[in-house]
């Protein structure tokens, strides 16, 4: 197998998961997309440990327990919004700007 | 000795009576006010004794010339401010650091000064006596005097060395420097010391009456106080470092005074702008510092800077980015071309105040900070020797710009604020001239006589129900203030340079200093476009405050109400202002009057000029009996043709008063003029020669005259007024007002950018991080 | 010398001749690649709300898959269990208590289409260029594993605790503390009062 | 039970790493505190709420005492293998931290207490926060700095929402949480790739590795993962083009957390970019000091002009720390030529900025006591009515515009010398745009203090109103330290003389 194929497959997903928070609307939809890049991430970690030894896994551990935590947070304020606003609709926001 | 070393009390006495005033200051009998005189007064009073004991000092101090003496000059540097000073001093005889070029270009020097010595030598030579000095001042630099150190030696042994007397304790450390504060003692900074303090004595007992019942009386004086303080603290400062914060500090209190009566809107705003202005200066004067002290070897100190900057082991080119940066700062400062714009604004500020900005205090910042680095341009900019440079262009277009400008203004106080921005201008260009001491001399007499004409304005605008507008609420005030007509009349006659009142002796100094006049050659350069500036300056200057005179004390009545004469705390300060004005040229009355008692010529010269490696290699302009004619002449003329103008439309008494504000009534007081001249001549000369020589002269009064006068007339109220519309108030205050708009345009647009909307954030995040990785992914690799 | 060289070579040389093709290895890559990739666009782009979340079960197991292949197995394991475990469920919850429309709805993207795409396009462009440009086509090797010995799988899952407890101790007590905090702030802001 | 299951395990050659107890307590003392504070908030609930900000302010003030014993003992301690590491300036930076959220802690108490907010879970939160800021200080190791830097921005993100019933709140809350882990997916995305290349998680081994592959094409994979580094830090220290989330979360954030966010967390932010550049990233100053160039010329520039147009004074000082967060990344730019002074110019920039900052925040929260407001006219007349307080604000001001004596003149005087020192066409070139900007700055800055000065009271409302002696701590202990730095920087140009630090950087 080749470095490149898993890096590759990382690179993509991280875009989708880019073109998914810049478009999807849904702040639920927003948060799985953000689960999309985390992943591509642990996939380069773990790619490459396999070179360097264990210090990626670790590194992917953390990385999947901050990301849950990340989560939770994340969608504790999205049920936040959601009973202020009766919308999670994170597109409407703008009260502050300029 | 001890004076000098504790100069610092000084600024420290200030500050406490600021402090004082500001805690106790409301709680005191008078509001504050007599803390502050009491506290300005002792340190008038230090400042006395200071200034005497450097005379005495400086005479008791006699010393040969040569590295040796120079080096021993700087004997009383402390060596933990100084090491470059400390190790010319070690050195004893002083040689090995002062060589090659540096030992010619010292021996030079004296062989420059000798040729004013010579004046006052009990030798008896005369005023064309010295030709050693004469034939070796112009070519200063390059004088081969290293082989021939004995013409120094003739012309100059009875020379007394003044001794910079520098201490300072440890400010702080960074990293492994050592960053000093502390005090710089010379004539210069003596100097000013004493004008500092005196002005601010006068201004403050001035206050006591004319803010008298303000609702922020204590404040005022605290911040008086406060002002005298910073700027006492940056003229005695013996670092570059400590010469920011002098200066900055000094723009803050301005900030605070000028917007004293802050309850109006353009006040608080002119003190807004003026802060501002001063920001775009202090930008220069920061980054030039700090060029300079890499230029300097990594040091801050004053002496360092200015000794390594005349031995010449500084590039020229830092010298000059350095000394460019730094007239950035005085252009902003001392109301130089182009940032002049905040000084007639300014104005909105309590009149005492404005007379301490202007005579002693904020705007002669600038000038004397190049003054204290002098090495600095002289080498940067090569003053020596050439014809034209930054400085002085500067300042000349400033002299002649501020002086038009001044023509054209109904409020009194603008025409006196135009006024300085032009005698900022002589002193800048003076000193980009090399006319080192006709600079510090000028700075000294302006400061008598502008103090009392803004003090004189605040008299009149305290008769007149608090309008400064000379032109409809003021007029035939001479009777009704006979005190603030005569001093105000005599300041007049001295900033134009009447003789022999104090004006003449420092302007005529100026004058000869450009070295473009011939019999001049004493001079470092030959700036000829400079001396034409200046002269058309001084013969504006003249005009125009004949015509203030007019608006104010003659004619009739204008304002509301009846005006009466200010009480003694007002009228005092101006008879001592007035007097001094008049006098203080016999401090530095020229070499070349051997006639009188040895020992009063060139005496401010003498105990003000620096002697030492920290100075450079200046030679000293001769008087010139021509030029100080022609000078005394411009001067009259000015008066003259204002009086022509102005005056006999009174006699002729048949225009409305509300016309004379228009440029039309200019015109109509022209042809009143015609009149006037058609009287002289056809009662006059053809009352004694008939015939066709009658004729002739009427055909030429009629035409050639009456057309000069018509032309001159026109074409100064003209462009005065051309220049004033245009440049000053629409270009240049739309350039400083449009950078800020423009600026405020971007930000505007800039704002949209920001539209609230988290995907827009988003998109231009992961847009960034694109764009960002690929432009160096491809750039770099 | 090439850039891999420098990297990675050290270690293995670039292109290995005795290295064969994996084949059943890169049938299973090839083919959960392309279903994770799948899988991930409908993530984005599908008008269920549920289906997302279900969609995301797939890439999330295809992520999984991957550390399998990776030998990676304890990090494989902690995938299974916290995010198909627990993430997609807290997801669901989500899905629920924000009562998103259980059917399709056309209203979950909003008019930033095209910009998502540029941006996406232009990092992939970015990304993919600078992988091919420094790895080009570096063999994986599993080097750093074959060192290591011990009694359970290949040493590495003791290795990987040795490492947290020994070199990452200090990072291990701070996701502590964090989990604690994010636990309490989200009961905080979560519930109603 | 236990027993025969233990004797099942293998023989374990498990060695525990021995620790240096001395140099991690102060974390220690975080951490315990921070446990203790949740266990009484648990078992004590409403009883022990009164006394929280005391024991949050105790607990921070604790872990000064070890700091200072530690700066007191002056060794350097390393370890977990030199992936933490305790020197001179990380305890510089720790006090920082600890006194800057015991200001925070301050400014909190009575604004929480009065507002509608869950209490003792707030300082819960910032306590473990402040645990992040400690272990970022020592941290040599990506995995490290990582983990420290999600814990000090997860509570955050919390905090920025904790007025639970405001729209505002609450949106300020989720701007920055999305963004944040925005900027934390491209920051793992490139730490992931600096593993790659760099063989290890700590800074030192990829240092070398980086100096190993040295600056050839071809390995476009190391200027990638640099550049997404830095980025993921920018966001932190909200540079431009990275800022975005930063003027809406300090608007709508409750005012004590904005000063937490505006100067605890930006500071974080900078200790972890010193961290990474100044022991990592050095090796490529090909690649580092034009994205400094860059983001500093775009942070000052763009946070001035936008701050111009201002009306609300918390978004104003929102684009103020922009634009001084672009001042504070230009000296990385010279990191090449004049590393030493690039690293203290730093130092002392972010404990001014701490001092004045903190300072300005206290005041408008004592001002907004009486005005509910935070629009700039709102601060009308205040002079009349509370002049002390104007002048403590006009001094925050003055320093953060730059004016001598305050201390915001000497720390861009710093950056001044170190961008000049550094003798570099970009160093000049930055001094300049600096120099700009910090005329572009002064008026806008100015123009709050000309409207408490010179401006009328609102609806002529001026009965003045208390303020919390908590808030006058928070205010006294800023000024002293503002005027203080100014008028005597030799305090610390003292404590932040890093020159054995910098020699160790030195390649």
């Amino acid at each position: 197998m080749f470095l490149n194929q898993f890096l590759l497959l990382s690179a993509i997903l991280f875009t989708i998961g880019v073109y998914g928070v810049i478009v999807r609307k849904n702040g639920v939809l927003v948060l799985m997309s953000i689960e999309l890049v985390l992943n591509a991430v642990n996939i380069n970690l773990i790619v490459f440990s396999t070179y360097w030894g264990v210090a990626g896994q670790v590194f992917a551990l953390f990385t999947i327990a901050i990301a849950a935590a990340e989560v939770g947070v994340g969608l504790a304020i999205v049920l936040l919004i959601y009973r202020n606003q009766r919308s999670v609709d994170i597109d409407e926001l703008d009260e502050m700007k300029g | 000795m001890w004076f000098f070393t504790h100069v610092w009390i000084i600024p420290a006495l200030m500050a406490l009576s600021f402090l004082l005033i500001l805690f106790f200051g409301k709680k005191m009998p008078k509001k504050g006010a007599e803390i502050g005189i009491v506290f300005v007064g002792a340190a008038f009073v230090l400042a006395l004794l200071t200034g005497g004991n450097w005379i005495a000092w400086s005479n008791n101090n006699p010393e040969g010339h040569g590295p040796a003496a120079e080096g021993a000059a700087l004997a009383n540097v402390d060596p933990s401010c100084s090491s470059v000073a400390a190790e010319a001093a070690a050195v004893g005889e002083g040689v090995e650091h002062v060589e090659g070029k540096t030992e010619g270009k010292t021996a030079g020097k004296k062989a420059g000064e000798g040729h004013n010595e010579g004046g006052h030598s009990t030798e008896g030579a005369t005023a064309a006596a010295p030709p050693i000095g004469e034939s070796a001042a112009p070519a200063a630099p390059a004088a081969p005097a290293a082989t021939e150190p004995a013409g120094a030696e003739k012309g100059g042994h009875e020379e007394v060395a003044t001794r910079p007397v520098v201490s300072c304790i440890n400010w702080f450390e960074n990293g492994d420097q050592t960053i000093s504060i502390g005090t710089l003692v010379d004539g210069q900074s003596v100097l000013l010391l004493i004008v500092v303090t005196l002005i601010s004595l006068l201004v403050h007992v001035f206050s006591t009456d004319y803010v008298h019942g303000d609702r922020r009386y204590t404040h005022y004086f605290a911040f008086l106080s406060l002002f005298t303080a910073s700027m006492l603290f940056f003229v005695l400062s013996e670092n570059t470092l400590q010469m920011i914060v002098g200066w900055e500090l000094v723009g803050v209190c301005s900030f605070a005074l000028i917007g004293h009566w802050w309850e109006e809107k353009p006040n608080s705003d002119a003190a807004l702008k003026a802060f501002l202005t001063n920001r775009v200066g202090d930008i220069g004067l920061l980054v030039g510092v700090i060029v300079l002290y890499f230029a300097a070897g990594k040091s801050f100190s004053i002496m360092d800077l200015n000794i390594l900057a005349n031995e010449g082991e500084i590039s020229h080119n830092l010298l000059l980015i350095g000394s460019l940066c730094l007239i950035t700062a005085v252009m902003s400062k001392s109301g130089q071309f182009i940032l002049h714009t905040w000084l007639p604004d300014a104005m909105a500020g309590p009149t005492p105040v404005s007379a301490l900005i202007h005579a002693a205090t904020m705007v002669v910042a600038g000038v004397y900070m190049v003054a204290r680095l002098y090495p600095v341009f002289f080498e940067g900019l090569s003053i020596s020797g050439s014809s034209v440079n930054a400085l002085s262009m500067i300042g000349a277009i400033t002299a002649l710009f501020g002086a038009m400008l001044a023509f054209v203004q109904k409020d009194i106080k603008k025409v006196l604020a135009y006024s300085t921005v032009s005698q900022l201008g002589f002193m800048v260009t003076a000193l980009g001239v090399g006319a080192w001491t006709a600079a510090l001399f000028h700075l000294f007499t302006h400061a008598f006589f502008k103090a009392c004409l803004f003090l004189g304005a605040g008299s009149l605008s305290h008769a007149c129900h608090h309008s400064f507008n000379m032109v409809d609420d003021m007029g035939g005030l001479r009777k009704i203030m006979p005190k603030t007509f005569w001093t105000y009349l005599v300041a007049t006659a001295a900033l134009a340079g009447v003789f022999p009142l104090s004006g003449f002796w420092s302007k005529d100094e100026i004058l000869a200093g450009t070295g473009s006049f011939p019999g001049t050659e004493g001079a470092n350069g030959e700036y000829h476009v400079m001396l034409v500036m200046l002269l058309l300056a001084a013969f504006c200057t003249a005009a125009y405050m004949t015509r203030t005179i007019w608006y104010a004390f003659y004619g009739e009545y204008r304002g509301h109400g009846t005006p009466h004469e200010s009480g003694p705390r007002i009228t005092t300060p101006l008879i001592i202002l007035a007097s001094l004005g008049a006098i203080a040229g016999i401090v530095n009355l020229p070499a070349a009057f051997d006639f009188l008692p040895e020992g009063t010529q060139t005496r401010f010269e003498h105990y003000v000029e620096p002697v030492g490696l920290y100075f450079p290699a200046i030679s000293h302009a001769g008087f010139n009996p021509a030029l100080a004619v022609i000078s005394v002449l411009v001067g009259l003329s000015g008066i003259g043709l204002a009086y022509l103008y102005f005056f006999k439309d009174a006699f002729a008494g048949l225009h409305g008063l509300a016309e004379r504000n228009k440029v039309a009534a200019f015109f109509k007081n022209i042809l009143v003029n015609k009149y006037y001249f058609d009287w002289l001549y056809t009662t006059v000369i053809v009352g004694f020669v008939k015939g066709p020589l009658a004729r002739a002269a009427n055909w030429f009064s009629a035409n050639v005259i009456d057309g000069t006068v018509n032309l001159v007339g026109k074409t100064a109220v003209g462009s005065g007024s051309w220049v004033y519309k245009n440049v000053d108030q629409k270009v240049v205050d739309g350039a400083v007002n449009g950078a800020g708009s423009s600026a405020s345009g971007v930000g505007a647009m800039l704002r949209l950018t920001q539209t609230g909307r988290i995907q827009q954030y988003a998109a231009l995040f992961f847009a960034a991080v694109a764009i960002l990785a690929g432009v160096f992914v491809v750039v770099i690799g | 010398m090439n850039s891999a060289a420098l990297i990675i070579a050290e270690v293995v040389p670039l292109v290995t001749p005795e290295t064969t093709f994996d084949a059943p290895a890169n049938v299973v890559f090839a083919v959960q690649a392309v279903v994770m990739i799948f899988a991930a666009l409908r993530v984005v782009t599908t008008k269920n709300v549920v289906h997302a979340a279900l969609w995301l079960v797939v890439v999330l197991g295809g992520v999984g898959l991957n550390y399998i292949l990776l030998q990676a197995e304890f990090v494989a394991v902690t995938q299974f269990l916290v995010y198909l475990g627990a993430v997609i469920v807290l997801f669901l919850f989500g899905v629920m208590l924000t009562r998103a429309p259980l059917g399709v709805s056309d209203d979950l993207d909003n008019n930033q289409k095209k910009i998502g795409i540029g941006v996406g396009v232009a990092l992939l462009a970015v990304l993919s260029y600078a992988l091919i440009e420094t790895f080009g086509r570096s063999e994986l090797t599993f080097a750093a594993y074959e060192g290591v010995a011990g009694p359970n799988t290949n040493g590495r899952t003791q290795a990987v605790s040795d490492a947290i407890f020994g070199q990452y101790l200090i990072p291990f007590e701070m996701l502590s503390l964090l989990l604690l905090a994010a636990l309490i702030g989200a009961i905080v802001l979560a519930r109603r009062d | 039970m236990i027993a025969t299951l233990l004797q099942l395990l293998p023989e374990a050659d498990f060695l525990s790493p021995t620790i240096d107890w001395h140099a991690i307590a102060p974390e220690m003392v975080i951490l315990v505190g921070s446990l203790v504070l949740i266990l009484l908030d648990s078992f004590k609930l409403d009883k022990a709420k009164p006394f929280m900000p005391t024991l949050a302010s105790l607990v921070l003030l604790g872990a000064l005492i070890p700091v200072i014993t530690l700066a007191i003992d002056g060794s350097t301690r390393v370890l977990f293998g030199g992936s933490y590491v305790v020197d001179s300036m990380s305890l510089v930076l720790k006090a920082l931290f600890l006194v800057s959220a015991y200001i925070v802690v301050l400014m909190s108490t009575n604004y929480v207490a009065d507002g509608d907010y869950w209490e003792s879970e707030y300082y819960s939160l910032i306590v473990a926060a402040v645990l992040g800021m400690l272990v970022m200080c020592s941290a040599r190791d990506l995995l490290m700095i990582f983990v420290a830097l999600e814990l000090l921005s997860i509570p955050a993100y919390m905090l920025a929402a904790w007025r639970k019933g405001d729209e505002k709140s609450n949106e300020a809350g989720l701007k920055y949480y999305l963004m944040g882990v925005f900027a934390s997916a491209v920051l793992l995305y490139g730490m992931s790739l600096m593993y790659g290349v760099g063989r290890s998680t700590r800074l030192d081994v990829i240092a070398e590795n980086l100096v190993r592959i040295g600056d050839g094409r071809g390995a476009p994979i190391v200027t990638l993962a640099m550049i997404f580094v830095i980025i993921g830090f920018a966001f932190k220290v909200s540079a431009v083009p990275f800022h975005t989330w930063a003027p809406d979360t300090y608007e709508g954030a409750p005012t004590p957390v904005t000063a937490f966010l505006a100067v605890a967390s930006k500071t974080a932010g900078f200790v972890a970019l010193i961290q990474i550049v100044f022991y990592c990233f050095a090796a490529r100053p090909d690649i580092i000091q034009p994205v400094f160039a860059v983001l500093a010329i775009l942070s000052m520039t763009v946070g001035n002009l936008i701050a111009l147009k201002q009306t609300n004074v918390v978004r104003m000082l929102a684009y103020s720390g922009i634009a001084q967060a672009g001042f504070m990344l230009a000296p990385f730019a010279v990191i090449e030529t004049n590393r030493e002074q690039a690293l203290s110019s730093i130092v002392i920039y972010l404990v001014i900025y701490a001092a004045m900052n903190l300072g300005a925040f206290a005041v408008i929260i004592a001002i907004t006591r009486k005005t509910r407001s935070a629009e700039i006219t709102s601060l009308g007349g205040l002079f009349s009515y509370m002049p002390g307080l104007t002048v403590v604000m006009t001094i925050f001001l003055a320093s953060l515009a730059g004016i001598p004596p305050f201390g915001g003149w000497y720390a861009k005087f710093g950056v001044w010398q170190a961008l000049i020192g550094g003798n570099t066409a970009l160093g000049y070139g930055l001094a300049i745009i600096m120099a700009i900007n910090t005329v572009v700055a002064a008026y806008y800055y100015l123009n709050v203090a000309k409207t408490m000065w010179f401006d009328e009271a609102p609806d002529g409302d001026t009965a003045p109103v208390k303020i919390p002696f908590t808030l006058i701590g928070a205010m006294g202990i800023t000024v002293v330290a503002t005027v203080m730095f100014g008028v005597l920087p030799g305090l610390l140009t003292n404590i932040s003389d890093f020159s054995p630090v910098a020699a160790a950087l030195g390649r």
